[in-house]
């Protein structure tokens, strides 16, 4: 007679898997599917590496015994809804003890107040909007933030590329992309340039033309599209299309295998900053990398790079805690100093954003290359 | 008078509908307008019932001015029909049929009928009592529960002269009431319809054309060919006059 | 004065794309009233075919590759009917329109699973360079993809103008949507009727996801924004109509690009939706539409 | 004629059932934040049903337009959106903190006034939207409510007081399960008192023959009027509910997929049938994450085939009942009163 009984039965059924006491688990939520699926298989690839590394030397030791690590993936399909769904079922149903994700600043914001409430540690790897961890005591992030990488790429236009005029071209309806153009416009102003264009789109939208061809006529000597992967490129083939021959600079957004697949050679000669570079000279990248190639046959792209640091982050902030609770680890995880990681230093100073540098990349010959770096 | 139209004007295009149509309907009245198919009879009911608007020409209800009214504001006035083709709400019941046609003396507010208050109930059990009694005259009672568009072809009329008539009209409009009858429903069509001119205090106006039914009924008839009127008068008067004759033998069919 | 040249051919070729799926909502509309939400998804189906077809059959020519993949895609249209819709047609509408969604969905994902999620390119098989003549006479930096796009698109309508207007399968069709009820006692099968009109309206969509795939880019979800906004087009333009299908499209896509151009690109969906709204008080059954009289 | 209708029963069956829902919910809520039982009351299975009963606020209210009156409305996000916005501009830039009152009182001030503002904010655009459609029948119809839905979700994008595209953060959270249920089952009880009565009745007519009805004094326009306002008022409730539970909203939350996933489930349900609107709901969701547990536990590389698997099971569905799982159908207890 009444449903909603009837409805909590499958849920009964599904309460029967119980956690173990013999493993410390570790929730990831990322987008698995959807538009940005990619940075999911790459986050899945980075967990993977890190969950035999510490398996393989036995786990993590809590109390006097060693415990295995193991992960919980699930797919939050780049939605806040799911996202604030993927955390509850993590939190609650799989008990895990952290979470790393999710990737993009508008499901960490989904996730961040489930988490803070339950007392669970956040790490994410990739969200660099300022309000993820904004007065929040138990969410972390591995990565800089939008403002400081606006002011990267500004720098580098005015200092290295020499630009007078700069465009922009963004998503306006993606909080990243709106977020870094509207730095990128304060801080190239202030250092003395000038922009000529600053078109917005929206998400899915697949024909820029009108807007480079209204920006061609400011002949800029830059154009900024801080813009995602899946979507430079065919902005850069169509600007050069309608005869834009600016250099195009872009963000971390653009840092995946795809942006060299789909765009070829249209991509080359443009710069991007980010989080890490491959070509770095550090020990630990090397080692990382060299383990993501032979594995999985392709150079790890940042989201990666971040996500298996984000794991180490949490394996030595559990080490230091010593025990498998949760709130211990964010004592640990918030008084981390020093912890070399792929993508560099990571310090945390009162807050969940670390203190660290950014590089620029430059694409040449559909590969990216190191080409400066730039400390805060 | 209970309705009164003057110079009634409806073209289409070019194509005149209706020219010119005069017609005094009297309280108590039957009425009859006749005319070969394509004649403009529907239009005629178009026009008083507002879905269209005449190009000139005036309607009046006692009193009332009607011309240039909404449909729902001429059916509130007093005026209400039935369809050459049924149109009942086929999927709901027979009793909300009824019920549904007494919205406008519901005697609740929305806010009431959220709530659910005393006057709701009381109002809702009147309207039910009403909608009952009021099938039960047209031998519908025991079919309250049904599907409207489940009923039988001469039952579906049956409910949809009964709809109209509960919503109080003081003319009623019937459109070929007749139409897909066979000779034994027709005949319990013209008891049904001097029942109705018995037991309720209205006008009735009615488009047809077996002409049996409308001998049988309206003590006044008149005849539309290509929206003119080409006669007016008694029934046998009429049905004598050599242009009517003309006009119903150039369809092929001759009147009765 | 050169960049608003420009600028019209970049709304002459959206607008191309949008007509060439607008026409098949609009066919499907005016001969079964359904509204085939699964139609901006062939458009993508379309497109995805023409990507396996160039990297599988990389020597087949555009001219061959092209009908090539309007064929399959018909006939995926054409499957999509008989299995999904054709026992749908006489229940009620709103069920029909949710198994279109149905399908759209499941297209989507079946690409995504089997092809993959990824953005992707046609490789480019007409030629980029800019179309000198243009750019001296008007100083329009016009590239020769983006003009065979726009001129091969409307080729295609003409033929299709030609199939309605010339030809006994066109006269069938458009008595079926003038009266789908006679159809049948006048010794002409429906059912074929309505598989043609499938194919037509998905091998033009096909036609349109190949150009898109050429002009802009492809993935397994853009026929959720497309198909919404070709849908748009035949409303403006009075669904149900060829013409009004065509000229819809053009003004939409026009009204998007020079808001873009001349006002700002952050109104771009907000001024479209707002002139579709305006349009449809003016016009209530859109430009070309037939009016809808009140039968009683 | 039949003795007077005997209404008791069936108005005892409707209010024991939502009695019994409310009865259900206070330990369930009480004794999950207790953390007792944690096996079975689980945080996760209790933010599922407060899910599902947001949802059913939605589809539920959206069936007054696509079910009862029969139009086919493609807006309901838009209205969603509205009340969301709303309820989380008062919440957290207007009223105070509801910390500065005592604990479950001034939750249940906050949420009053939020959710108060939300539907009336939702209902003043819904009953504009209703205004502009009056011109408009069927799919003409459908294309000016999406058309409004776009609008909306562009406007709030380029609104930076409300967040912009960033979204809205900063939301406290007022939403408990307790809330939604309390929510839902108003909602329920007062769509169900609606379409019983006279105003219901009207709706219907519309659907079955719009000429008729206006014959039969029906004001089109002002019956048309009415129903979208209280279905986008409703939409604004659940809107202004979710605000709270997430605590962040962004626009393209509510775009036209959100009205495309309400619309599954309406149609899944049923059409005018308010058990289908339950039903629907409880059936989408829950088969949405048995598939993601079922497949992720037996299975993970097929996890992401739920996504082909849920169409297919729709498609399945409409094509063996055309009208949804309780097309015009309703179980016992949400029924009229039987007539004798």
């Amino acid at each position: 007679m009444n449903l909603r009984l009837l409805a909590l039965l499958p849920l009964l059924v599904l309460a029967g898997c119980k956690p173990t006491a013999q493993e410390l688990k570790i929730g990831v939520s990322a987008p698995m599917t959807g538009d940005i699926s990619a940075i999911g298989q790459s986050t899945k690839n980075a967990i993977a590496i890190a969950q035999e590394e510490i398996n393989a030397g036995g786990g993590i030791k809590v109390g006097d015994k060693l415990v295995k690590v193991r992960f919980v993936i699930e797919d939050d399909e780049n939605k806040p809804e799911s996202t604030a769904t993927v955390f509850q079922k993590l939190i609650n149903q799989d008990k895990v003890l952290a979470i790393i994700g999710s990737q993009t600043s508008k499901c960490s914001n989904a996730g961040a107040p489930i988490a803070e409430a339950a007392g669970i540690p956040q790490v994410t790897p990739w969200s660099t909007n300022p309000n993820v961890t904004k007065g929040r005591k138990f969410i972390f992030r591995a990565c800089f933030i939008d403002p400081f990488q606006g002011r990267v790429v500004a720098q580098f236009a005015t200092e290295k590329l020499k630009a007078k005029t700069a465009a922009v071209v963004y998503d306006v309806a993606s909080d990243y992309n709106k977020g870094i153009a509207e730095v990128f416009r304060d801080e190239f102003t202030k250092m003395g340039g000038k922009i000529v264009g600053f078109e917005t789109y929206n998400t899915k939208d697949t024909d820029f033309s009108a807007q480079f061809t209204k920006i061609k006529g400011g002949k800029p000597d830059v154009i900024f599209l801080p813009n995602y992967f899946n979507e430079v490129p065919l902005q850069i083939q169509q600007a050069r299309k309608l005869g834009i021959t600016a250099t195009m600079l872009g963000g971390d957004g653009w840092d995946n295998p795809e942006l060299v697949k789909l765009g070829g050679a249209v991509m080359n000669g443009a710069y991007f900053s980010n989080h890490y570079s491959p070509d770095i000279d550090n020990p630990i990248a090397k080692a990382f990398i060299a383990t993501y190639q032979t594995r999985f046959k392709i150079v790890p792209d940042a989201a990666a790079a971040l996500t298996y640091d984000c794991a180490q982050l949490l394996f030595k902030a559990m080490a230091t805690a010593g025990k498998a609770d949760s709130r211990a680890i964010r004592e640990a995880l918030a008084v981390t100093k020093g912890f070399q990681g792929v993508t560099g230093g990571i310090t945390y100073a009162g807050s969940g954003d670390p203190v660290k540098g950014a590089v620029v990349i430059k694409v040449e010959n559909g590969k990216f290359v190191f080409d400066s770096a730039v400390n805060p | 008078m209970a309705l009164r139209i003057e110079g009634l004007v409806k073209a289409f295009g070019g194509l005149t509908a209706v020219s010119g149509l005069n017609l005094d309907l009297g309280d108590r009245d039957i009425q009859g307008i006749i005319g070969p198919n394509g004649a403009g009879k529907t239009t005629v009911f178009n026009l008083i019932t507002g879905i269209y608007q005449p190009d000139r020409g005036r309607l009046r209800l006692g009193e009332q001015e009607l011309t240039g009214l909404a449909p729902d504001a001429i059916a509130r006035a007093g005026i209400a029909r039935t369809f050459q083709n049924i149109r009942l709400f086929a999927h709901m019941t027979v009793l909300d049929n009824i019920t549904m046609a007494l919205h406008g003396r519901a005697g609740y507010s929305l806010w009431e009928a959220v709530l659910r208050t005393g006057n709701y109930r009381r109002q809702e059990t009147r309207l039910r009592v009403e909608s009952r009694d009021h099938l039960a005259r047209f031998g519908l009672a025991d079919r309250q529960q049904e599907l409207a568009g489940s009923l039988p072809y001469g039952e579906q009329r049956r409910l949809e002269i009964a709809r109209a008539l509960a919503t109080g009209p003081k003319v009623l409009l019937l459109d070929e009431p007749a139409a897909g009858m066979n000779p034994k429903e027709v005949e319990e069509l013209i008891l049904l319809i001097r029942q109705v001119h018995r037991d309720f205090p209205l006008a009735i106006l009615l488009i047809e054309h077996q002409m049996p039914v409308v001998l049988e009924l309206c003590a006044h008839i008149q005849v539309l060919d290509f929206g003119q009127t080409i006669a007016a008068g008694a029934p046998q008067d009429v049905t004598r006059n050599p242009l009517v004759i003309e006009a119903y033998l150039g369809e092929a069919e001759a009147p009765a | 004065m050169d960049t608003v040249i420009q600028q019209l051919f970049n709304a002459a070729q959206l607008g191309a794309v949008y007509a060439l799926i607008a026409l098949g909502y609009s066919m499907v509309y005016g001969i079964i009233r359904l509204i085939n939400f699964a139609h901006g998804d062939i458009f993508m189906l379309g497109g995805f075919i023409g990507l396996l077809l160039t990297t599988h059959l990389g020597w087949l020519p555009f001219y061959l590759m092209m009908p090539l993949a309007m064929l399959l895609t018909a006939l995926a249209g054409v499957a999509i009917e008989r299995v999904a819709y054709r026992r749908l047609r006489h229940a009620q509408r709103m069920s029909v329109v949710i198994t279109t969604l149905g399908v759209g969905i499941f297209l989507e994902n079946l690409v995504r699973l089997t092809v993959g999620p990824e953005t992707r390119q046609l490789p480019a098989r007409l030629p980029t360079a800019p179309v000198l003549w243009l750019q001296n006479t008007l100083g329009a930096f016009v590239t020769w993809d983006k003009l065979l796009i726009i001129l091969l698109s409307l080729a295609l309508m003409a033929i299709l103008w030609l199939v309605i207007n010339k030809t006994l399968v066109g006269t069938a069709m458009r008595a079926v949507a003038d009266n789908k009820d006679v159809v049948p006692l006048m010794g002409v099968n429906l059912n074929l009727i309505i598989a043609a009109t499938f194919a037509i309206g998905s091998a033009l969509a096909a036609a349109g996801g190949i150009f898109y795939g050429q002009a802009y880019s492809i993935d397994p979800y853009m026929g959720i924004d497309l198909g919404w906004k070709a849908f748009i087009a035949a409303v403006i333009g009075g669904i149900g109509s060829i013409e009004g299908a065509v000229l819809g499209s053009f003004l939409l896509a026009g009204v998007e690009v020079l808001t873009v151009a001349y006002l700002s690109s952050n109104l771009k969906n907000g001024i479209a939706f707002g002139l579709l709204i305006l349009l449809l008080l003016v016009w209530p059954s859109g430009i070309m539409g037939k009016p809808m009289l009140k039968k009683v | 004629m039949g003795p007077l209708p005997t209404s008791r029963p069936s108005r005892l069956r409707f209010w024991m059932v939502c009695g019994l829902v409310l009865a259900l919910a206070i330990p369930l809520q009480l004794l999950t934040d207790a953390g007792l039982f944690p096996a079975i009351l689980n945080p996760y299975y209790l933010h599922l049903l407060t899910i599902i009963g947001m949802n059913i606020i939605l589809v539920a209210s959206l069936n007054l337009l696509n079910g009862y009156l029969g139009e086919f409305a493609l807006g309901h996000a838009g209205f969603m959106a509205v009340g969301a916005y709303a309820a989380a501009t008062l919440a957290a830039k207007v009223l105070p903190a509801s910390g500065a009152l005592p604990p479950i009182l001034g939750t249940v001030l906050t949420l009053g006034l939020t959710l108060a503002g939300a539907m009336l904010a939702a209902a003043l655009v819904g009953y504009l939207v209703g205004l502009v459609t009056f011109k408009t029948v069927g799919d003409y119809l459908a294309i000016i409510t999406l058309g409004f839905n776009m609008i909306i979700v562009n406007a709030i994008q380029n609104i930076d007081a409300l967040g912009g595209p960033r979204g809205f953060t900063g939301i406290p959270r007022n939403t408990t399960f307790l809330a939604v249920i309390v929510c839902t089952v108003l909602t329920v009880a007062i769509l169900r008192n609606l379409v019983q009565s006279s105003f219901g009745r009207v709706w219907v007519s519309i659907r079955e023959n719009a000429i008729a009805a206006e014959l039969m004094g029906v004001d089109l326009n002002r019956a048309k009027n009415q129903a979208f306002t209280i279905a986008a008022a409703f939409a604004g409730l659940a809107g202004g509910l979710w605000a709270q539970y997430q605590q962040f909203i962004t626009p393209r939350s509510f775009d036209y997929i959100k009205t495309t996933e309400i619309l599954v489930m309406l149609y899944l349900g049923g059409m005018a049938s308010l058990s289908g609107s339950i039903l629907g709901v409880v059936a989408y969701t829950l088969l949405m994450e048995l598939l993601r547990n079922l497949l992720s536990a037996f299975a993970p590389q097929f996890a992401e085939w739920r996504m082909l698997i849920s169409p297919l099971i729709l498609i399945v569905i409409m094509l063996t009942r055309q009208f949804g799982l309780m097309g015009n159908r309703e179980w016992s207890w949400l029924r009229p009163e039987r007539e004798s």
